[in-house]
């Protein structure tokens, strides 16, 4: 696949009750974005461990999205708390192992913020196109 | 471990067969995605057709697993599931693809969705072929029920399920039950009175035996789960002992401090420091309101003691607290109204004579300040025009986008009841007239056969700058008549302002106290806008009225009854299933770092102090799965969410990318690939 | 007489060359623009009117009409606007169309317009006495009557500069203009 | 208190007296203008009318001047036209990204370039009442203006429009020079046109239009027995001023209302000659107003009553009364 069509692959973790809720809108909104995000539903983002992220770019994702509820509105209290944590910590660690710590995003997206989605996956696409293939992305030919 | 997956997608008429190839997505899944035995497509999968397409298979082909591609997981994954069990398989070895939602409503380029389709199936493929069979565990329904808010949604819910026979706790923030409608008047669009209607449903509640009415109360904490919540109740001090108090009123006739009423009254009348919100009030008790009380202040006073028969005043008295287990909880908190003082050109709180809608109905209200005279803010003077300017605070971005929903119709009724009770002309300024119910419409017709002037213009300002000596002494209300295309000064002596219905100010707390979300706007969000409008996304927690959205009285009523159907069907039930996505933790790989302790919002874990090791209380596990994540030796796992089942599905998403092999069966143990 | 729909791409041409004109689209018609005015009563059609017809695509009438030269730039409508769409920018966007389009046949306004910035590219600095002989003289040659005593009564008050101050920078100034001017193709 | 000046075209011509009246308070008031040097004109409402991006570049000059001016950090305004030019190139630059580079492009021509965000806008009134304050002009009051009833006219360009957060008061009925006359001791009008179009360019191109505009404005004014109105904006009271005699030809009136600004009002309190503050250079003179300065005001306000038993009147929203 010759770069100047570069499509991201993006693995998207959101959470069951905001992010993917809010996606599911965005849906039924019928609010067009770019399908480069493939997205997996887990019940919080508190559950998107290190290894999930480190795992999805080690599988060849050109970059991770970590989406769920505002601060405050977490469905489980204070889990977006803890991935926020995570996602910090782990920027600085992405650089070292020379992933570059701009592949992973982490957004907050309310059930009612369909038009948020779109934006979202419309920015971080971008970005990641800026940003070229993951450096452990070997893409075999598809047809 | 090799599965017999069955893969089933879904056209969903051509909402997603009109963007996905459809039938080369189910051939290819069938080719390429090992385990795959069975690879469908069909028109509606949710069909009772479809479902039987399923149980067949799973029946005939000896599937182990299913996959459906289809809509969001949010509406059918249950139906589904409940296929697989009907069948016999385990309805925690389904998994779901989003194909609409994300993909055919969201994409525009074909090939990219065909693309992006097949990812999701191959993650869901690999995904599902790693689940585990889970029993939901099931718990029996504590058939009381708390009510949360008592105006007419929350009396209306209160009596479905107490004339059932089951035991309601209603809460009340304020003194008396009633809410907004008891400030009324009359209500549109048959003109019947307010209090007629209402007070015998609030004697009702008073009264029942199935009942307990916390007014002057609130919610503290919330805990637990569908079926078995736990709730702790504040009952502020009113100083008032109610075993003693009969009701008699002489404490309010004797208190000498007066104040002005800003919720009850709308800051257009009076009250006392001890009060009671109105005569109807339910209960009869009155309050002492510690803020105004003389004797909270000064330290002196004691009026209503001196004066109480019964000795029923009591200046010691505490908050107190009391516990209830619940089953079911009903939200019915209510709406606020916009504050027209943001909105500088209507001139509120700077002219006069500019009123609120809540203003006016407690004017209109016989047993309101003005004992139902219209009279300018003078108290005496009947105004010979009035304008009634509609959207205040509503279909503006500034203040609300959305609308406001009774407004028009409350526009009506208020014309009709000025011209009823004065020789008032009445002008209505409005962008749109929207009467969109039984008997509405005609309503608007009555009010125009009655001589009610309709404008068809934002208000753009109201002022008291007169220009031509007939505005003299006027305020001056400034439009643009789009029907004449023409800028219109029309003077008048009283201008009405319908002001917006707005989210309670503390309505993002009250949500997150139960658990449940809110829209940008502040309202309380619906399980579905269409198919499940009173019940949200946290199971037992039910709303009802307009805290979920403005609307009118009979739309409120509606809901409230149907939240109590609701919650009767689970009652009838008699036990609930929880969900079995719990963690659990390996006793032999915890080292006993207790991180995970602190970290659970519901207090699930313990740590076993003998063992050394955490210990989770799966009946309190919400399923969250940040312990999980956090456990620094692995030792916890989360069912259906273990990492195995996300490494997989995650390669099946990346199934095109080297490294990804999608196609091929998912590796059974999770290889930390960093080396 | 024109007919409806004879120019789609308008309301497109409109939006495009407005910061924030998009909102343009989302107009509800309430008329809080046209109520809000000062000039309303003065101008062919309001501007909730003028929106309508950007809407209908009928350019000439649009461009034809006195509104945006009524514009007072006060600004009422754009913070009453409930759908926050930035009429007054819209306003100016129709002037500098009209004029584009020599469609707005009572040239005072413009010609204001155009005596004030002859004054500003040559000077840097605005000038009331050459602006008013100059706009006047060529302009209302009847009010110069008037305007006459006006100004005098100015000097003597000495509030009328009587030579026009230049910039140094002029020369900069022109640079930059020109520029500008290539920028927006005009 | 050091700022950039831009005192804008007019201050020079039609608006001297507000020029020489900032420049007699600025002193006691401590405040250190630095003019900005070689300004051009920022092209009032006439530029934009003409030319989009020549007109954000005639203003972006100005900008790109003042922020590399040994590095200042606020420019100042006396005159509301200028303050909104300026600001709004400055808030639109940062808001529209397009506008910025296009402007830009053109300032490159000039060998200049501004970015968004580096200097802050202000007028001359925002850094009086806020920077300065109510209590230290206060302070320097020796003849109070008791006895003078005056109606405070901040004219639309400083009210609106929206731009950004910060904001110096509300869009139709801000309060700051209400307070500040009352600061100086004068009896304030609660004027309801106070941010209403005094005509702007009506005037000239259309002046029966212009003259509508400006009669309504004297009309309150003189309803509220103002003994003179007082503004923040040369284009304000140049029609105020200058053409109250056409208003009063054309409609048959006979307002006879001098039209002062802030600054003098300021300069006057302050015990400065009126000579000095350019007073005498108005067409509707204020040599009476003057003179009426520390006499005993005419209209005595009375003082709001404790609600009595009989008194039926209903509470007036935000301002209680109990009883």
């Amino acid at each position: 696949m010759n770069e100047e069509i570069f499509e991201p692959k993006i693995i998207g973790f959101l959470c069951n009750w905001c992010s993917y809720r809010a996606a599911d809108l965005a849906g039924t909104s019928r609010i067009k974005y770019q399908p480069n995000v493939r997205m997996i539903r887990v019940m919080c983002t508190g559950r998107v461990s290190s290894v999930f992220i480190l795992k999805a770019f080690a599988l060849g994702a050109d970059g991770v999205l970590v989406s769920g509820c505002h601060p405050g509105q977490c469905h489980y209290e204070k889990g977006n708390m803890s991935a926020r944590r995570r996602v910090v910590a782990m920027k600085p660690f992405l650089d070292t192992i020379g992933i570059g710590q701009e592949r992973l995003r982490l957004e907050w997206i309310a059930a009612s913020e369909g038009p948020r989605v779109a934006e979202v996956v419309a920015e971080f696409t971008e970005t990641i196109k800026q940003l070229g293939p993951s450096p452990f992305g070997r893409r075999r030919d598809e047809n | 471990m090799t599965e017999k997956v069955g893969v089933y997608i879904c056209h969903c008429g051509s909402n997603i067969a009109g963007i996905i190839d459809v039938e080369g997505l189910a051939e290819w899944a069938g080719e390429n995605l090992e385990g795959v035995t069975v690879s469908r497509d069909y028109r509606f999968m949710c069909s009772s057709l479809g479902q039987e397409l399923i149980e067949e298979d799973i029946k005939n082909e000896g599937l182990t697993r299913v996959v459906v591609g289809a809509c969001s997981p949010h509406l059918h994954e249950k139906t589904f599931r409940r296929v697989c069990a009907n069948a016999g398989l385990n309805p925690y070895l389904f998994q779901m693809a989003s194909l609409r939602e994300q993909i055919s409503w969201v994409t525009t380029d074909k090939d990219k969705a065909d693309e992006k389709a097949r990812a999701l199936i191959a993650g869901a493929v690999r995904r599902v072929q790693l689940q585990e069979e889970l029993e939901p565990s099931e718990v029996p329904v504590n058939p009381n029920t708390l009510v949360v808010g008592g105006g007419i949604a929350g009396i209306q819910a209160s009596l479905e399920l107490a004339d059932a026979g089951h035991h309601v706790y209603l809460v009340e923030r304020e003194p008396s039950i009633g809410g907004h409608m008891a400030q009324f008047d009359k209500t549109f669009p048959t003109l019947d009175c307010a209090a007629c209607i209402l007070t015998p449903k609030m004697s009702d509640v008073g009264t029942h035996d199935n009942i307990t009415l916390l007014s002057y109360s609130e919610v503290e904490e919330v805990s637990g789960f569908v079926g078995n919540f736990d709730v702790r109740i504040r009952k502020k001090a009113s100083y008032i002992k109610e075993e003693d108090c009969t009701g008699c009123g002489i404490c309010i006739e004797k208190c000498p401090k007066t104040v002005v009423d800003d919720v009850f009254e709308a800051g257009l009348g009076y009250r006392k420091a001890v009060y009671r919100p109105f005569p109807q009030a339910v209960p009869k008790f009155p309050v002492i309101d510690y803020e105004t009380c003389i004797y909270f202040e000064k330290g002196t006073c004691k009026a209503c003691e001196k004066f109480c028969p019964t000795g029923a005043i009591d200046f010691e008295q505490q908050d107190s607290y009391l516990d209830l287990n619940v089953g079911n909880i009903i939200l019915t908190t209510g709406c606020d109204v916009f504050n027209a003082d943001q909105i500088p050109q209507y001139g509120y709180g700077r002219l006069a004579n500019v009123f609120t809608s809540l203003e006016f109905e407690r004017m209109c209200n016989a047993a309101g300040p003005t004992e139902g005279k219209i009279v300018l803010r003078d108290g005496v003077t009947e105004p010979q025009s009035v304008a009634i300017i509609h959207c205040v605070g509503s279909r503006d971005k500034n203040y609300n986008a959305y609308c406001s929903n009774v407004c028009c119709m409350a526009a009506l009724k208020f014309g009709h009841l000025v011209m009823e009770k004065t020789d008032a002309k009445v002008t209505s300024f409005y962008i749109d007239m929207r009467t969109p119910h039984k008997g509405y419409e005609e309503f608007y017709e009555r009010l125009q056969e009655e001589g009610m002037k309709f404008v068809r213009g934002r208000a753009a300002e109201v002022t008291n700058a007169a220009r031509t000596p007939n505005e003299d002494g006027k305020l001056i209300v400034q439009a643009e008549d789009t029907l004449l295309g023409k800028q219109r000064r029309i003077p008048v002596d009283m201008v009405i302002l319908m002001g917006a219905l707005e989210p309670q100010v503390d309505a993002r707390d009250v949500a997150l106290q139960f658990g449940i979300s809110c829209s940008m706007n502040g309202w309380f969000t619906e399980r579905h806008p269409k198919l499940d409008p009173v019940a949200t996304m946290t199971d037992g927690v039910f709303i009802a009225g307009t805290c979920q959205g403005p609307k009118d009285i009979p739309d409120t009523v509606s809901q409230g009854a149907a939240a109590a159907a609701r919650v009767l069907g689970m009652i009838t039930r008699g036990t609930v299933l929880i969900e079995p996505i719990v963690a659990t933790i390996n006793e032999d790989k915890c080292s006993g770092c207790r991180i995970c302790n602190n970290l659970c919002p519901y207090s699930a874990i313990e740590f076993l102090e003998d063992k050394d090791v955490s210990y989770i209380n799966a009946a309190l596990c919400k399923g969250c799965g940040t312990c999980v994540a956090a456990c620094p030796s692995q030792a916890i796992s989360g069912a259906h969410f273990s990492n195995e089942q996300i490494f997989s599905e995650i390669g099946g998403l990346l199934y095109d990318v080297v490294g990804g092999n999608g196609a091929k069966a998912p590796a059974p143990e999770s290889e930390l690939v960093l080396a | 007489m024109t007919e409806i729909n004879t120019n789609q791409a308008f309301l497109e041409e409109v939006i495009s060359a407005t910061p924030g004109g998009e909102s343009l689209l989302t107009c509800l018609q309430c008329g809080t623009c046209g109520g809000s005015c000062p000039s309303g009563p003065d101008m062919d059609h309001t501007p909730r009117e003028i929106f309508a017809m950007i809407d209908a695509g009928i350019k000439d009438e649009v461009l034809r009409s006195n509104t945006p030269w009524y514009c007072v730039s006060c600004y009422y409508c754009m913070v009453r606007c409930p759908k926050e769409i930035p009429i007054t920018d819209i306003m100016y966007t129709l002037k500098r169309m009209s004029v584009r389009a020599k469609l707005f046949d009572n040239s005072d306004a413009p010609d204001f317009s155009k005596t004030f910035i002859t004054f500003v590219e040559n000077f840097g600095r605005s000038f009331e006495v050459g602006m008013a002989a100059l706009y006047h003289a060529t302009h209302k040659p009847l009010k110069k009557f008037d305007m006459g005593p006006f100004a005098l009564k100015m000097l003597i008050k000495n509030r009328l500069a009587l030579l026009p101050e230049r910039i140094e920078g002029i020369d900069q100034l022109r640079a930059i203009l020109k520029k500008a001017k290539s920028l927006e193709g005009v | 208190m050091r700022y950039g000046y831009y005192p804008g075209c007019s201050l020079g011509s039609t608006a001297r007296p507000y020029g020489i009246s900032t420049k007699a308070i600025v002193g006691p008031l401590g405040i250190e203008l630095e003019e900005v040097d070689d300004w051009n004109c920022c092209g009032a409402t006439e530029y934009i009318a003409l030319n989009k991006t020549a007109a954000y570049a005639l203003i972006g000059r100005n900008l790109a001047l003042a922020a590399s001016q040994d590095n200042l950090e606020q420019l100042i305004t006396p005159c509301n036209a200028c303050y909104l030019n300026l600001k709004k190139t400055d808030y639109y630059m940062g808001k529209y990204p397009k506008l910025a580079e296009l402007t830009n492009e053109a300032l490159a021509a000039g060998g200049l370039s501004y970015k968004a965000g580096s200097l802050t806008i202000r007028h001359l009134i925002d850094i009086v009442v806020n920077d300065v304050g109510y209590d230290a002009i206060a302070e320097k009051v020796v003849r109070p203006l008791k006895g003078l009833r005056l109606a405070p006219y901040y004219g639309c360009l400083i009210a609106r429009p929206e731009m950004g957060e910060e904001r110096l008061d509300d869009f139709e009925h801000p309060t700051y020079m209400d307070k500040l006359l009352a600061t100086l001791g004068a009896d304030v009008v609660d004027f309801p046109l106070k941010t209403q179009c005094c005509g702007g360019h009506m005037t000239q191109i259309n002046s029966e239009a212009g003259y509508i505009l400006i009669r309504n404005l004297l009309h309150n004014a003189n309803e509220n027995n103002a003994d003179a109105i007082v503004t923040l904006c040369p284009m304000c009271q140049l029609n105020l001023d200058a053409y109250q005699s056409h208003v009063n030809r054309h409609f048959k009136t006979n307002y006879n209302i001098p039209v002062l600004y802030f600054t003098q009002m300021i300069g006057l309190a302050f015990g400065i000659e009126p000579k000095e503050l350019g007073i005498g250079q108005e067409f509707v003179s204020a040599a009476g107003m003057v003179k009426k300065i520390g006499t005993e005001p005419e209209v005595p306000e009375p003082a709001k009553p404790r609600r009595k038993k009989d008194d039926k009147s209903l509470p007036m929203p935000g301002k209680r009364v109990e009883g």
